[in-house]
Order: C-alpha cells, then sequence, then structure tokens
C-alpha cells in the first residue's frame, strides 16, 4: 500500500490542502458521533471507525512515515490495550463499590441513573479507543508491507 | 414496500455476480455496495445504528482492508467452473433455512414472540431507569453490557492477531525482517 | 397466503446461499473471505427482520412530550447485530492478514495451487 | 468478593490480556500468563467445591436479572469443565516449551501471550454463559485467538491450516448464530433457562427444529465431530505443540459442552432421543469417528498428527457417551472430558519437548530417545498406554463406563466395538513404543531440563491417580450427568 507511485506534485498538492480541511472535519465528526450515542445513532464503536478513517486518510496523503511521526507506533499499541482495559476497568470498580460486573448504578451513590449515564460514557470511550487504534494498527501493519 | 423490494433485487444481483466475478478487485468494490444496499435496508427496517455501522463498517473499512490486501496478493483469479459439491451442500444449508422459516411469524408482525418478552422491558427501562433517548444505546451498553466488554474484545483479539501476524517486517534500521515462518517463506517470488 | 408474509427471508436465504457457495467453491482467498462477508451480513439481514415492527419506528425515544404509545421497533436484535457486524470485521481482518502471509511464503493466494504445494511438501 | 467468582474467572484473564501488550518484555509477560492461570484454577476449584456443595451459581451481569440482563450460571457440569480448562491453562502455560516451535521474533512474543490469555478467556466465558448470544461472542473470541495461535507454527503450512479453521470456523460460527437466531424469533429470549421454560410448547414449530439443526451442525464443525473434522489434523499439525496441548486439551471440550448443554438443558433428552431419535444419527458418526481416527492415526508419520486423528477417534467416544443418554453413558462421556484432557495435553507436551531437542515431530525423530530421553518418552508410554485404555490408567476409567452404558441399552455390538478400537489404539501406540525404544538413535540429545518435563509429567502422573483414584473425576462427571439428564438443575 505504501509503494505507490509518486503522484504528480500539483495533485498532491491539492489533496493536502483539501486534506487540512476534510480531517479535522472527519476527526470533529468522529467526536460527535462518541459522544451524542446516547441520543442519536452511533457510539464508541462507529466513533472509533470513524476517528481511524481520518487518520488513514492522513496516512494516505502524508504518508506512512509521516502519520508515524504524528501517531508513533507505541501509543498506538498501548491504545489498543488501553481501551479493553477502560472497559473493563468501569466494570471492576462496580465490583468494588458493591455492585455487581458492570452494574454501572453504583458508579454514584446518589443517582443510580447518573451512574449509569457515567458508565455508558466511559465504555463508549473505551471501545471507541480500542477500535480506533486497533484500526489504526491493522493499517500500520498493512501498509508497512511490500508487495511480493 | 416497492423501494424494498427493488432493494432486495439489486441485492440478489449485486451477490451473483460477486460470485461470478473473476476479478477481486471488482468483487471488493462490489461487496462494498453489497454493504451499503444493506444499510439502506437496515433504515428501512428502522435499524439505524446497525445501518451507520454497517455503512461505516462493510462499506468502508472491510474495502479499504480487502483493497489494501488485494495490492499486496494480487487481483487476478483463476477461472473456475460450477462445482457440484458445494452447490449440494449450499443447496442443503437453503432447504434447512427455508423449512425454518415456515412456522416463523410474518414479517413485521407486532405480535410476534420477540415484540412480546424481554423487549418491552428494555423500551419501558430506557426512559424509567436511564432516561436516555437512545434505546440501542441503553441495552448496548448496560443492560447487555457484557456481550459489548466481549465484542470489545473481539476486536482487540483481531488486532493481536493481524500484528502477531504482519507487523515486523518494516525496514527498520537493525534490519529484523527475517521473521520467517519457515523454510519457503519470503522468497516465493511472484 | 400466510407464507407470503415470510418472502423477505426467503431473499435472505438466497442471498446466504450464494454467500455459502462462493465460500466453499472458488478457490482464491480473498474471493472467499468476500463470500463469508456476504454470507455473515445475509445473517445480520435476517436478525434484522425480525426486529421490524409494522408502523414502528426506530428505537429512539423522541424529545417531544407525547412520547407513549409511539410503537417501536424491536431494539434488541439491533444490538446484537452490532456485536455481529464487529466479528465479522473482525474475521475479514484476521483472514486477510493471513491471505497476504499465505501470498509472501507460497507466492499464490489459490487454494487448489496451495493444496498442490502443500501435498508436495509433506 | 468472593461472590463475583463466576464473573471474575472470566474477566480476570480477558483484561490480562491487554496488560500483556502494555508490559512487552516477554519474561515478564510469560511469568502474568502464568500467574492469570494459576489463579484461574484456583477459582475454578473453589466453584467446584462450592456448586457442589451449594448447587448452581446465578450471577446476573450488571445486577440486571435474567433474561434482561446476562446471566452466568454455574451447576455441577460448567464448574467441572471449568476446572478442566483451567488445569491444563495452569500446567501448559508455565511449560518451558510454551514458545517452541514458534515464528515469532522476540519483540512480538507478548503478543502470542496475549492470544493465549484470549483463548483461555473465551473458553471460560462459553463455559459458564447462562445467555445464547453471549455463547457466540466467545466462540469468537476463542476462534480468533485459536486462528492467530495456529498461525505462528513454524512451518509455512500453518498458514494454510489457520487460514482454513478460519473459514470452517466461521461458517460454524455462523451456523451458531442462525440457530441461535431460529430460536430466538419463536420465543423472544436469550437466556437458556427461560429457552428451556418456553421451547416444551413449541417443540413441533418447523422453526425451532431448524434452529436445533443449525446449533448442532456449528457446534459440530467446532467439535470436529466425524465427518465434519476436516480442519482438525491440520490445524494441530501445524500449531505450535504447545498451542495444539492447548487447544487439543481444551477446545473440543467446551465444543462438546457446547452440544451438551444444548441438547440437555435447552431442549431436553426427551425430545432429542425420545422425539427426534437423534441417538440413531449420532451413534454412527460415533462409531465411524472412533474407527477411522484411529486408522488414520496408524499411518500418520508426524507425531503431532497422529495425536490429531487420534483426537477425533476420542471426540468420537465422548459423542458416543452423549448418545446413550444414561447416567452411565454420560458419566462415561464427561470423565472421558477430564481423561482425555489430561493424556492429550500430556502427550502433546512431551511431542513439543520432542521439538525442543529435535526440530522435529516426524515420528522418526524419536528414535532411539527412549534412551536419551528417557523422562520424555516414559511420559509417551504412559500417556499412549492411557489412549488405549489400559487398566490402571485414567483412559480405561472412562471406557468403562462407556461399556456399561452400552451393555445398559443393550448395545452389545457397541461394546464390542469399543473394545475393538481400543485395539487399533495399541498398534499406533505401539509402534512409537518401537521406534523409541529400539530403534536407532539418531539425534544425539538430552533430556529436556525440568520446567519442560515436569508440566508433561503433571498431566501424564493425572492419568495414573486419576485411573486408580476416581473419586473426583467420576463422582463431578457422574453428578454433571445426573443434573444434565434431570433437566433444568
Amino acid at each position: 500500500m505504501s509503494s505507490k507511485p509518486p503522484m504528480r506534485m500539483r495533485e498532491k498538492v491539492l489533496l493536502r490542502v483539501a486534506s487540512r480541511v476534510f480531517i479535522p472535519l472527519i476527526l470533529l465528526f468522529a467526536l460527535y458521533v462518541q459522544f451524542h450515542g446516547d441520543f442519536g445513532p452511533g457510539g464508541g464503536f462507529q466513533a472509533g471507525v470513524i476517528f481511524a478513517a481520518g487518520f488513514v486518510l492522513f496516512g494516505l496523503i502524508f504518508g506512512l512515515e509521516t502519520l508515524q511521526q504524528v501517531v508513533p507506533w507505541s501509543i498506538v499499541e498501548r491504545s489498543v490495550a488501553l481501551g479493553l482495559l477502560i472497559f473493563g476497568g468501569v466494570g471492576v470498580a462496580c465490583l468494588l463499590r458493591g455492585g455487581r460486573f458492570l452494574d454501572y448504578g453504583v458508579l454514584d451513590h446518589h443517582s443510580s441513573m447518573h451512574g449509569q449515564h457515567l458508565g455508558i460514557l466511559i465504555i463508549e470511550l473505551g471501545v471507541g479507543l480500542t477500535v480506533a487504534a486497533t484500526m489504526l494498527a491493522i493499517f500500520y501493519a498493512m501498509a508497512g508491507r511490500e508487495r511480493t | 414496500m416497492w423501494i424494498e423490494i427493488v432493494l432486495f433485487a439489486l441485492l440478489v444481483i449485486t451477490a451473483v455476480t460477486i460470485a461470478g466475478l473473476n476479478d477481486l478487485f471488482a468483487a471488493a468494490m462490489l461487496s462494498g455496495i453489497f454493504s451499503l444496499l444493506c444499510a439502506s435496508l437496515f433504515t428501512l427496517m428502522d435499524a439505524v445504528d446497525v445501518a451507520f455501522t454497517e455503512a461505516a463498517v462493510g462499506a468502508g473499512i472491510s474495502t479499504v482492508l480487502m483493497l489494501g490486501a488485494l495490492s499486496l496478493t494480487g487481483n487476478r483469479e483463476n477461472q473456475q467452473p460450477l462445482r457440484l459439491g458445494p452447490f449440494v451442500v449450499v443447496l442443503l444449508t437453503g432447504a434447512v433455512l427455508i423449512y425454518g422459516t415456515l412456522d416463523m411469524p410474518a414479517y413485521g408482525d407486532p405480535a410476534a414472540p420477540i415484540h412480546q418478552h424481554v423487549a418491552p422491558e428494555y423500551i419501558a427501562g430506557a426512559t424509567a431507569e436511564f432516561g436516555l433517548p437512545n434505546i440501542v444505546t441503553v441495552v448496548l451498553g448496560s443492560y447487555r453490557g457484557f456481550d459489548t466488554l466481549g465484542e470489545t474484545a473481539v476486536i482487540f483479539t483481531a488486532g493481536v492477531g493481524v500484528m502477531a501476524l504482519l507487523l515486523g517486517r518494516r525496514k527498520r534500521r537493525d534490519g529484523d525482517e527475517v521473521e520467517t515462518s519457515g523454510e519457503g517463506h519470503g522468497d516465493a517470488k511472484s | 397466503m400466510e407464507a407470503l408474509g415470510v418472502w423477505n427471508y426467503w431473499v435472505v436465504v438466497l442471498l446466504m446461499m450464494i454467500g455459502l457457495y462462493t465460500v466453499i467453491a472458488r478457490d482464491h482467498l480473498v474471493k472467499k473471505l468476500i463470500g463469508l462477508g456476504v454470507f455473515q451480513v445475509s445473517v445480520i439481514m435476517f436478525y434484522v427482520s425480525m426486529g421490524k415492527v409494522t408502523g414502528g419506528t426506530a428505537p429512539i425515544i423522541p424529545d417531544e412530550v407525547p412520547a407513549e404509545g409511539i410503537l417501536y421497533s424491536n431494539p434488541l436484535p439491533h444490538v446484537l447485530m452490532l456485536t455481529a457486524i464487529v466479528v465479522g470485521v473482525a474475521t475479514l481482518a484476521v483472514g486477510l492478514a493471513l491471505v497476504v502471509r499465505i501470498r509472501e511464503a507460497y507466492g499464490t493466494a489459490e487454494e487448489d495451487e496451495l493444496q498442490r504445494m502443500n501435498g508436495a511438501q509433506s | 468478593m468472593s461472590e463475583h467468582l463466576s464473573a471474575l474467572i472470566v474477566v480476570l484473564p480477558l483484561l490480562a490480556a491487554p496488560v500483556c501488550l502494555l508490559l512487552r518484555h516477554t519474561a515478564m509477560v510469560r511469568a502474568w500468563t502464568s500467574i492469570v492461570a494459576w489463579a484461574c484454577m484456583i477459582m475454578a476449584w473453589t466453584l467446584l467445591e462450592r456448586v457442589q456443595t451449594g448447587g448452581a451459581i446465578s450471577y446476573s451481569m450488571g445486577g440486571w436479572d435474567p433474561p434482561l440482563g446476562i446471566e452466568y450460571r454455574l451447576d455441577a457440569l460448567n464448574a467441572y469443565l471449568l476446572v478442566i480448562v483451567t488445569t491444563i491453562a495452569a500446567v501448559v502455560f508455565p511449560s518451558g516449551t510454551i514458545l517452541t516451535g514458534t515464528a515469532l521474533p522476540e519483540g512480538k512474543r507478548h503478543l502470542y501471550f496475549a492470544a493465549l490469555l484470549l483463548c483461555l478467556a473465551g473458553l471460560l466465558g462459553i463455559s459458564s454463559t447462562g445467555d445464547l448470544f453471549n455463547v457466540f461472542v466467545f466462540v469468537e473470541i476463542t476462534s480468533l485467538s485459536s486462528y492467530t495461535l495456529i498461525s505462528l507454527g513454524k512451518d509455512r503450512r500453518a498458514l494454510t491450516a489457520a487460514f482454513s479453521y478460519l473459514v470452517m470456523g466461521t461458517i460454524g460460527g455462523t451456523f451458531l448464530l442462525l440457530g441461535i437466531g431460529f430460536l430466538y424469533q419463536v420465543t423472544g429470549t436469550l437466556n437458556m433457562q427461560d429457552l428451556a421454560l418456553r421451547l416444551p410448547e413449541l417443540l413441533e414449530s418447523r422453526t425451532v427444529l431448524a434452529g436445533f439443526a443449525f446449533l448442532m451442525v456449528g457446534g459440530s464443525i467446532k467439535l470436529a465431530v466425524f465427518p465434519l473434522h476436516q480442519w482438525l489434523p491440520n490445524a494441530y499439525t501445524q500449531a505450535p505443540p504447545a498451542v495444539s496441548a492447548f487447544i487439543a486439551a481444551t477446545a473440543t471440550k467446551v465444543s462438546y459442552y457446547l452440544l451438551a448443554r444444548v441438547i440437555f438443558t435447552i431442549f431436553g433428552a426427551a425430545f432429542v432421543f425420545d422425539a427426534l431419535h437423534l441417538h440413531w444419527l449420532m451413534l454412527p458418526m460415533a462409531l465411524a469417528a472412533m474407527f477411522a481416527g484411529s486408522f488414520a492415526a496408524v499411518f500418520q508419520t508426524d507425531l503431532k498428527r497422529l495425536l490429531a486423528y487420534s483426537s477425533i477417534a476420542q471426540i468420537g467416544y465422548m459423542v458416543l457417551g452423549l448418545s446413550m443418554a444414561s447416567e452411565a453413558g454420560l458419566t462415561g462421556g464427561i470423565v472421558h472430558l477430564f481423561n482425555h484432557a489430561l493424556m492429550k495435553g500430556g502427550l502433546f507436551l512431551a511431542v513439543a519437548s520432542v521439538v525442543m531437542r529435535t526440530g522435529s515431530s516426524s515420528v522418526n525423530a524419536i528414535s532411539g530417545l527412549g534412551r536419551k530421553m528417557p523422562i520424555t518418552m516414559a511420559a509417551m508410554v504412559i500417556g499412549g498406554l492411557s489412549l488405549i485404555g489400559v487398566p490402571g490408567t485414567a483412559g480405561f476409567v472412562s471406557k468403562w463406563y462407556l461399556v456399561v452404558g452400552a451393555l445398559e441399552h443393550g448395545w452389545y455390538s457397541v461394546a464390542v466395538l469399543i473394545l475393538l478400537s481400543s485395539l487399533i489404539a495399541v498398534v499406533y501406540v505401539w509402534r512409537l513404543v518401537e521406534i523409541a525404544f529400539f530403534g536407532e538413535a539418531t539425534h544425539d540429545v538430552c533430556e529436556v531440563p525440568w520446567n519442560s518435563w515436569l508440566p508433561t509429567w503433571i498431566l501424564i502422573g493425572g492419568t495414573l491417580v486419576f485411573g486408580l483414584w476416581t473419586d473426583v473425576t467420576v463422582g463431578g462427571a457422574s453428578s454433571a450427568a445426573r443434573a444434565l439428564l434431570g433437566g433444568t438443575p
């Protein structure tokens, strides 16, 4: 994937300018999907996919090396793990606060509804992080290989 | 009603074309279109969350992954005739499936068992216990949160698998691109 | 006439059969994965069809006050299928990674050629 | 914390896997994996003890009672299974041979251990959940991690073996999903107990029948029941030997459990055997597996492939016990889960030691090793004797109960066939003994270090111990069998 023939300079400039506009928009949309999932369609998984798509686009236009400077490999690999740990951590936190595993209601002793909101918010973040990082990791892994 | 029939007809045509194509780039693109058509149908069936996900995953990520892999593996497939053995297996599976549909509740029937048991409690609970509008998010996040933890683990597992299989053949300073998986590995050039 | 009420399940079954045939009968490994995708998406279609209620709306409670009395389509199949989609793409990713490695190791991704080469080796 | 054990036993390995990616350092990850496996084993034994004294344990995830939420439910059968799976993991993971025959460079080994933990978590999840869809999710976790683990074998054929397994496994998994969907559509529930309550009045429904068929076929693909077994020999042969040891000893057991759960808990023996007469389908398949597997094993030139074919035969014995649907038969099948896990795990670990020293798993590699590696070879011989079912070994105990079960049914010919198929096992085991102890030594090697032979001997020693002292194994199996036959426990 990385070993594409180099594009002509002007096309590349055009792409770069366009991407300056589009990539922040994509990332912004991802954040919207992430945090608006309780109200409309969407949630952590969809947001993670879109978030990764933004970075993949960046990598396709500016090259894998540049992308790796922006998001180093070590961060990607740790994020894959961290997302799942955040999700599980919420569950364990519920245990520690005296509830069942993943019983978010106990996260807030005053209002179980608020606790549920908090729990869903955090686990969706965990899902989003793992999904985005995994998609990026797969892109890194594939783009780093050469055609045989 | 009519729009659904048209979409279903398009789906069948797409699927048959995919099955018959030897050009794998075209097949991959068509499978993206297949997903997109499905996503439209999901919207018609009120599954907006599923439609959104299918569009992002099936038409987006999956297609990109396939094109990426094809750019590494080549896109030619050998011509091959219709095979009898698989055909019989598939017919048999289809027969059992059709047999199973005969006692199913009609499409869209509000009296179907799945709309009477469990689901009403989710719908009621979303307002009463969560105060959240999106019932799917509520069920996904809380009622069946453990499934979602498993789902995240599935993604994580796939990540681990792809990293274990593909990572590390990049040209690094120390040149550790050996990573052999057997004697013949890596030197078979096309 | 009652059977007509399940006509869309029959179309879904047809889609599953086409997908399954592609998996079993075609030789190229990527083609197999594409077929697997068609098969899985058809199963998702089957579940989502179950959830539809005639006259229902998407299971999102509107902001306005008269939220009672609205008929919602069943949210549970949707939730299950979100998971199934994730499983599908996860399988696809691992499968494609394997195909890339197979192609590097054998120089081909056609099943019959692979079998021939494996047979010669052992 | 102790009431949460049934959740923690699954959650611990599931969350321990991402920790591997944070630790990264091979030695640390290796130690971590072993610690987690040991912790799971302690939890499993505690749970078994608790179930046997206090009856079934139900745990509702997220505090939502079933059928609204996901229920984890442990009875005599699952708790027994958890003990098998975690014990094997606790022995195999710390083994010195765990990395033998893998194709991973130093910087990626932590991924291998993460995959092992995920596989363990998936198996434990399938074993303890009481929710059908949750079963599907954990089946996929197990499957995806197994594809990865198998593909990491040294030979390039590991890749094609893993791919075939991926295709077969995904078809099997999707069949399960279809079956679950069919049952869900007519009952509206995914909880197993709830399904068991609602299904009896729907058993005439063609949808239920088709759903049952898809669950059985999907489960049989995962279990590698003859004739759906084709993926298994290649997968076990090409995987790193320690992975073969772990998967052969646990994954088939869990699939078997799944079939038993569907048949006995969800549908009930009366429907499956009295109305559908499924045993007239299962019995010939089991017998065919016993003979075809054993015959094929005789002609193999690779140790791992030989053991894989023997596994297919052993799966036949287990399915035979299932098809009897009587207490003795089921006890035989279930106790064979335990015994087969011990002997196959031990034998594959012994092969791992051979591969560690000679670099090859071909049958000729063990030529003369009886003198060079006496500890490993002695283990292999005893494991082989147990496969045959020689009195004094664990294999004898399971076959004894199977024969008793067959005689109870009046299936005298089946009892004879069990004995006959054991005779074929004598042929392939004797061949190994002959090569190892009377062959020319071709490799000038020494015995493996203690951390490699000890795990082998723990499992093989287990087959000797549980061959004579059967209180725990047969006791646990027969209470599991009673729980199954008694309908909902």
